[in-house]
C-alpha cells in the first residue's frame, strides 16, 4: 500500500565535462516515508540531491508535488518544502548555532511558528540550546551534524535530503542521529537519505534504491535489500 | 636500534592539546595501525612525525636522527613518506610529473645545470623520468603517464599517491586513512594491495583508519587513540576486547 | 570528405615528426639573426616598424619572466616593473657614466648583464617573505616593493630623481634584442622542464605537499625570484637603450600591470603563450594607435571578455610541442619501446 | 605642539577617506576572497559624479552626496554582474585580472569623456575655528564624522543585520547558502553596492578636501587603501579602519617632518616591514593549513 506521492525523479542525467555521473535514474519518494540511496563512494548519490536542490543542472525531470522543478532556481526551492543537508553538514563556522538556524527561516514569514520551531529543534538537540552562542566551528562533529539536522528543520521543509549524515562519526554518534531521523520521520516528515553506510540506513528506510556508477541497480523495501545477497556482499561486509 | 622512537610527543594548538605525551617504538618491518574516533589526533601524529608541524614538546628519533626541528623535505629525504586522508596530488600535473617531482631529493645536478641543459643534467633527468615510469608501470598506472592526475579516477588517485609516495625511496610509509570512501568489497582489495606494497618495496607501514575491518584484518600491532593520549596499544585480538577502546567507539552508556 | 581527414591527419603526423627531430631550431634560430642583423644595419624595414619588434622582443622577455612567478609558481606578483627599474637604471648608469664612450658598443651587453644581476640580488630580498607568506599577502609585498623602487628613485638625484635619466646612446638594436629574446626564452624553458621547474609547478598545485615529496621549497623559490628578476633587470636594460630616456614613472603601477596583461592575456605557465600573449598586446597597441585615446578603452574591454570566455588566457596550461623537450613528450613511448626491447631479447 | 594636534587632524582626514575605501575592498574580499582592483577607480568615478551633479544639477551637499553613492553603487552592480559574475567559478586570477581590466577601462574611459582636470566647486561653506592655534575647518569635521559613521553603519550591517548574516555565510561557503534558501545573486549585488557606494562616498570627500579631479586619481589612491585593508587585515572591517587610519597618520607625519617626496617611500617601507613582521595584518588570522 503506497500513500501520496511526494518527489517523482524521472530519467535524470548528470554530466560533468566529459564524465556522466547519473546516468538515467528514476525514482520516487512517497509522504511519510524514509527513502534511502546507497552506494559507494562515486556511485553518483550526492549529485541527484544536488539536482533535487537545484544546485547543478540535469536532463531529465523532478517534480515535487506534481509541480516540475527544473525552472525554479536553488533558493526558492526550500520554499517549496525540500530541505537538504549538506554532506559534510555546511555549517557556516563563522556564524553563532542560533545564527545558523535562523539563516535557515530566510524565506519565512511565520514569525509565531518560527518561535515554535526553535523551540523544537531545541528540545529535539538539547546540545544545541547550550551551545547557542558560540561558532558553528568550535562544535565537534557530532554537534555540527545535529545542528545541520536541525536548520534543516527550521526551514520548515516537508521533506528533508540528507547526505551522508553518518560521515566521520563515531559508531554511537551515528545511532543517536539515525534516531533522531526516525523520530523526525514520525513527527510528519518525509526524508531522502543518501548514505554509504547501509547498514543503519536499510535499518531505518521503508525502502530503498542501491546505486552502482550512477544507476539504479536494485531496488526494494528495507529488509528485502538487507537480505539481499549482493548487497550483503557489497555493503555489509559479506 | 628501532626505526622510529617518539618520546613523550606533546602538541598542543592555542592551548588545546592535540597529541599529550604519546609514547611510541617501531621496528624494521612492522605494519602497525593507529586507531581511534575523529579528532583523537592521528593525522597530527603524522604531521609531526612528518615535520608539517612542529612538536610542542618532545622528541622523534628516525634511524637515529632527531626529526623535530627538521623540514618536511629533509625528513622525506631521510626516508619518511606519507599519503593524505584527503587526496593531495598535484592536480593539473600529468601522472608522470607527479611521481618525478617525489624524486626531487634524489636529482643530483645544480639550478645552472639546469638552466642551461648541461653536465649532469641529461643523465639525472633520463634516470628520474625512467625510475618514475618504471614504478608507474609496477602499479599499471604507465598508460596513464600523460594524463593529468586530477582525470583520473578515484580508486587510481588514491594508488597514483601512494606510488607517489613510495617514489621518495621511503623506509617508512605513513598511510592516513587510505580506506577513506571505500565500500567493503574495495577494502578487501586494499589490504591486499597494502600487503603487497610492504612485500615489493621492504617498507615499514603506519596505516590510520578507523574502518576497523581493515586494520583488524593487516596490521600487526594497534596503538589506539583518544583525546590526543594513548588509551591502548597491542595485538589486534586484545584491543578488540578492550573495555577503554569500546568506550571511546561506542560510547560510555553503551558499553556499560 | 574521409580523404580530405586522412591527408590532413598525414600531414599533422609530418609536423609531429618535424618537430620531434628539431633539427631546424639551429636554422631558425641563424636565419633569425642574420635576418635581424640585415633588418637593423641595411635599412630593411622601417625604422618604426624595427622599433615595434624592439618592443615586442622586450615584451617577450618581460612576460615570460613574470610567468615563472604568476603561472607556473602560481602566486601574484604585481610588482615586476620595480625589477625592470632596477636594471634599466643600473645599465644606463654604466653606459653612460662609467664605461668609456669608445668601447660602449663592446660594453653594452656587460651593461644590460649588469643590469639583470642587479635586479636579481633585488629578486633574492623578495624570495624571502614569499617564505612565509602566500597569496594576496605576497602579492602586497611585491605591490609596495615595486612603489618603493619607484618612489626610492625618485628621491635619489643624482640619477635624475622625477626628471629621469638620459645621456644613453641607442645600443639596443634588433639583433641584440633577438639575442637576449632567444636567451630568455631558452633558459626559462630549461629551467621549467627540470627538476627544479617541476618543483616550480608542485608549489603552485599545492605546497604542503611539495614539500612532503622533498621538495626544497625555499630554493625553488629562491631560484625563480633570481631568474625572474634577472630576466627583468636584462628587459630594462634594452628598454633603457632603445627609447634613450628614463624617468621612474615608467616603471610604475600600469607597467606592471602591462606585464600582468600580457601574462593572462597569452595564459598562465606557457612559454608558448608568453610569446603569444606579449606579441599580440604590444601590435594590437601599434594596430590600434590611430583611434587614439579610445583604444585603451577598447583594450581592456576585450581583455574582459577574454577573462569570460577563455579564463586561463589563450594557451593557459598548455604548451605548443615545439617547446618541450623530446624526452617529456615522448616519455611514454621511450618506455614501451625500452619494455619492448627487453621482453624480446633472449632470456 | 599645535603643529603636531594639527597634523594628527590632517592625518585623521587623509586616513579616514583611506579607511572608506579600504572598507570597500574589505567587504568584497572578505565575502567573495576577490581582490576588486577596480575599486579605486570607483573612487574616481564617485569624484566625476559628484562634480557632474553639483556642476550640472546645482544640487546642494546632501543630495549630491546621496546621488553619487547612488550611482556608483548602481555602476558597481553593473560591473559585477557584467563582469564578476561570470568567473565566480574561474580560477581567482582571472577575476582579479577582469578587475584590472575594468579598472583600466573606467579610467581611460573618463578620460576619453573629459581629456582636462575638473575643479569641483566647494559644497560647504568653509568656516574655520580656531582651538588654541590648531585650526578647524567645516569640511574635516564632516569628513571625519561622515567616514566614522558610515564605518559605524557598515559594522551593524555585517553584525546584526539578516543580510548581514547571509554576507558572512557567504564568505565562509557559498555553494551552501542557496540551501538556506538564501538568494546568492542578490546578496553578493547588495555587497557590491555598499561596498562601491563607500568608495563613491570617499571620491566625493576627497573631491572636496583636494578639489582637482582626473581620471588617473583613482589608481594611486586605491592601491594605497588596499595596502591599508591588507595592513589591518584583509577582509575584516575594524581592521581597514585601523589600516587607513594608519597610512593616512604615516603619510601625514612623514610630509611633515622630512621632505614631501619621500612620503611614499617612508609609507611603503613601513607598512612593507610591517607585513613582514605581521604577515596577515593587524587584525587578520593566518587560515590554518589543513593537512
Amino acid at each position: 500500500m503506497r500513500g501520496n506521492l511526494l518527489l517523482s525523479v524521472c530519467n535524470l542525467n548528470v554530466t560533468y565535462g566529459s564524465i556522466n555521473a547519473v546516468k538515467g535514474v528514476s525514482f520516487d519518494v512517497d509522504q511519510g516515508e524514509i527513502v534511502t540511496l546507497i552506494g559507494a563512494n562515486g556511485a553518483g548519490k550526492s549529485s541527484i540531491l544536488r539536482t533535487i536542490s537545484g544546485i547543478i543542472p540535469y536532463q531529465g525531470s523532478i517534480s515535487y508535488k506534481g509541480n516540475d522543478l527544473k525552472q525554479i532556481a536553488a533558493d526558492t526551492i526550500v520554499d517549496r518544502g525540500i530541505a537538504q543537508v549538506p554532506e559534510g553538514r555546511g555549517i557556516f563556522g563563522n556564524l553563532t548555532v542560533l545564527e545558523n538556524l535562523k539563516l535557515a527561516t530566510w524565506q519565512r514569514k511565520d514569525k509565531n511558528k518560527i518561535a515554535r520551531d526553535y523551540e523544537r529543534v531545541f528540545a529535539l538537540f538539547p546540545r544545541l540550546r547550550e551551545r547557542k552562542r558560540q561558532l558553528g566551528g568550535m562544535l565537534s562533529g557530532g554537534e555540527q551534524q545535529m545542528l545541520a539536522v536541525g536548520r534543516a528543520l527550521m526551514s520548515d521543509a516537508e521533506l528533508l535530503l540528507l547526505d551522508e549524515p553518518s560521515m566521520g562519526l563515531s559508531p554511537v554518534l551515528v545511532r543517536d542521529i539515525f534516531l533522531i531521523l526516525v523520530e523526525i520521520n514520525k513527527a510528519g516528515k518525509t526524508i531522502l537519505l543518501v548514505e554509504q553506510n547501509a547498514n543503519m540506513s536499510l535499518h531505518i528506510a521503508s525502502r530503498g534504491y542501491v546505486l552502482e556508477t550512477g544507476k539504479i541497480v536494485l531496488t526494494g523495501s528495507g529488509k528485502e535489500l538487507m537480505g539481499n545477497p549482493r548487497v550483503k556482499e557489497a555493503y555489509l561486509g559479506g | 636500534m628501532p626505526l622510529l622512537e617518539i618520546r613523550n610527543l606533546t602538541h598542543r594548538f592555542e592551548g588545546l592539546c592535540a597529541v599529550s605525551d604519546f609514547n611510541f617504538t617501531l621496528a624494521s618491518n612492522e605494519l602497525v595501525g593507529i586507531i581511534g574516533p575523529n579528532g583523537a589526533g592521528k593525522t597530527t601524529v603524522f604531521n609531526l612525525i612528518t615535520g608539517v608541524y612542529r612538536a610542542t614538546e618532545g622528541s622523534i628519533y628516525f634511524t637515529g636522527n632527531e626529526l623535530v626541528g627538521r623540514t618536511p623535505h629533509q625528513i622525506t629525504k631521510l626516508g619518511i613518506a606519507r599519503t593524505f586522508q584527503n587526496i593531495r596530488l598535484f592536480k593539473e600535473l600529468t601522472v608522470l610529473d607527479n611521481v618525478r617531482i617525489a624524486r626531487y631529493g634524489q636529482a643530483i645536478y645544480s639550478p645552472m645545470e639546469a638552466l642551461l641543459h648541461i653536465g649532469r643534467y641529461n643523465a639525472e633527468e633520463k634516470r628520474i623520468t625512467d625510475h618514475a615510469m618504471e614504478l608507474l608501470s609496477i602499479f599499471k598506472l604507465d598508460d596513464a603517464a600523460n594524463e593529468r592526475s586530477k582525470n583520473l579516477p578515484y580508486g587510481l588517485q588514491r594508488k597514483l599517491e601512494i606510488a607517489r609516495a613510495l617514489a621518495t625511496d621511503p623506509q617508512l610509509l605513513l598511510l592516513d586513512e587510505p580506506a577513506a570512501g571505500m565500500n567493503p568489497n574495495e577494502i578487501k582489495q586494499l589490504m591486499e594491495f597494502i600487503g603487497w606494497i610492504r612485500k615489493t618495496f621492504q617498507v615499514t607501514i603506519i596505516l590510520i583508519e578507523h574502518q576497523m575491518r581493515l586494520v583488524m584484518g593487516i596490521c600487526e600491532r594497534l596503538m589506539v587513540l583518544d583525546f590526543g593520549a594513548t588509551i591502548a596499544e597491542g595485538l589486534p585480538a586484545q584491543i578488540q576486547n578492550n573495555v577503554k577502546v569500546m568506550e571511546a567507539y561506542l560510547g560510555k552508556e553503551l558499553v556499560k | 570528405m574521409p580523404k580530405l581527414k586522412a591527408v590532413y591527419q598525414t600531414l599533422l603526423n609530418k609536423w609531429y615528426a618535424v618537430i620531434a627531430h628539431r633539427f631546424f631550431w639551429p636554422f631558425f634560430l641563424i636565419a633569425g639573426l642574420l635576418f635581424s642583423i640585415a633588418a637593423s644595419s641595411f635599412d630593411l624595414i622601417d625604422l618604426y616598424v624595427q622599433l615595434i619588434l624592439i618592443y615586442v622582443g622586450i615584451n617577450i622577455i618581460l612576460t615570460i619572466s613574470l610567468n615563472l612567478i604568476n603561472g607556473y609558481m602560481g602566486e601574484f606578483s604585481i610588482g615586476h616593473a620595480g625589477f625592470m627599474a632596477i636594471g634599466a637604471y643600473i645599465a644606463s648608469l654604466l653606459t653612460v657614466n662609467i664605461f668609456p664612450p669608445s668601447a660602449i658598443n663592446f660594453l653594452f651587453p656587460v651593461a644590460v648583464l649588469a643590469g639583470g644581476l642587479g635586479a636579481a640580488l633585488i629578486g633574492l630580498l623578495v624570495a624571502v617573505p614569499s617564505f612565509k607568506t602566500r597569496g594576496d599577502y605576497l602579492a602586497i609585498v611585491t605591490l609596495a616593493f615595486g612603489m618603493i623602487v619607484k618612489s626610492g628613485i625618485e628621491n635619489i638625484e643624482a640619477i635624475g630623481g622625477p626628471r629621469g635619466f638620459l645621456g644613453m646612446e641607442k645600443l639596443t638594436t634588433l639583433p641584440w634584442v633577438f639575442f637576449w629574446t632567444v636567451l630568455s626564452v631558452w633558459v626559462i624553458r630549461n629551467l621549467v622542464y627540470s627538476n627544479f621547474g617541476r618543483g616550480v609547478l608542485s608549489i603552485r598545485e599545492d605546497e604542503i605537499a611539495s614539500d612532503l615529496m622533498s621538495v626544497n621549497t625555499r630554493q625553488v623559490k629562491v631560484i625563480v625570484f633570481v631568474v625572474s628578476s634577472f630576466f627583468a633587470g636584462i628587459a630594462g636594460g634594452l628598454f633603457a637603450h632603445a627609447l634613450q630616456y628614463i624617468n621612474p614613472r615608467m616603471f610604475d603601477i600600469l607597467k606592471s600591470t602591462d606585464i600582468l596583461i600580457m601574462v593572462y592575456l597569452g595564459g598562465i605557465a606557457s612559454i608558448a603563450g608568453s610569446i603569444i600573449g606579449a606579441v599580440i598586446y604590444t601590435i594590437l597597441l601599434e594596430v590600434l594607435r590611430p583611434l587614439g585615446i579610445w583604444r585603451m578603452v577598447f583594450m581592456p574591454l576585450m581583455l574582459v571578455l577574454l577573462m569570460i570566455y577563455r579564463p586561463r588566457g589563450i594557451m593557459g596550461l598548455r604548451e605548443a610541442r615545439l617547446f618541450v623537450p623530446l624526452r617529456d613528450l615522448l616519455a611514454v613511448k621511450f618506455w614501451k619501446q625500452k619494455k619492448k626491447e627487453a621482453d624480446d631479447a633472449p632470456a | 605642539m599645535a603643529y603636531i594636534f594639527q597634523q594628527i587632524l590632517n592625518a585623521l582626514q587623509l586616513g579616514s577617506i583611506y579607511a572608506l575605501i579600504a572598507l570597500g575592498y574589505t567587504m568584497v574580499y572578505g565575502i567573495l576572497t576577490m581582490i576588486n582592483f577596480a575599486h579605486g577607480d570607483l573612487f574616481m568615478v564617485g569624484a566625476f559624479f559628484c562634480f557632474l551633479i553639483a556642476v550640472y544639477l546645482k544640487l546642494s551637499f546632501v543630495p549630491t552626496l546621496l546621488l553619487s553613492v547612488l550611482g556608483v553603487a548602481c555602476l558597481g552592480v553593473v560591473i559585477e554582474r557584467l563582469a564578476y559574475k561570470p568567473l565566480r567559478n574561474a580560477p581567482r586570477v582571472s577575476a582579479i585580472i577582469t578587475a584590472l581590466g575594468v579598472g583600466l577601462f573606467l579610467e581611460n574611459f573618463t578620460l576619453a569623456l573629459s581629456p582636462y582636470p575638473k575643479h569641483i566647486p566647494a559644497l560647504i561653506a568653509d568656516k574655520t575655528w580656531l582651538i588654541g592655534s590648531v585650526s578647524i575647518s567645516s569640511l574635516q569635521i564632516i569628513i571625519i564624522a561622515l567616514s566614522l559613521s558610515l564605518m559605524l553603519v557598515l559594522d551593524f550591517i555585517v553584525q546584526r543585520t539578516k543580510a548581514g548574516m547571509a554576507m558572512r555565510a557567504i564568505s565562509w561557503d557559498k555553494t551552501v547558502v542557496p540551501l538556506m534558501g538564501v538568494p546568492v545573486n542578490k546578496i553578493i549585488s547588495l555587497t557590491f553596492a555598499i561596498g562601491t557606494g563607500l568608495g563613491g562616498a570617499a571620491g566625493m570627500m576627497y573631491g572636496l578636501a583636494y578639489p582637482v579631479i582626473d581620471p588617473y586619481m583613482g589608481i594611486m589612491v586605491g592601491w594605497k587603501a588596499f595596502i591599508s585593508a591588507v595592513v589591518g587585515g584583509i577582509g575584516n572591517i575594524r581592521g581597514a579602519m585601523i589600516g587607513g587610519f594608519i597610512l593616512g597618520s604615516v603619510e601625514i607625519m612623514v610630509a611633515a617632518f622630512l621632505p614631501s617626496t619621500y612620503r611614499d617611500f617612508v609609507a611603503f617601507t613601513l607598512l612593507l616591514i610591517l607585513l613582514i613582521f605581521r604577515p596577515y595584518g593587524i587584525l587578520g588570522k593566518p587560515n590554518p593549513q589543513k593537512v
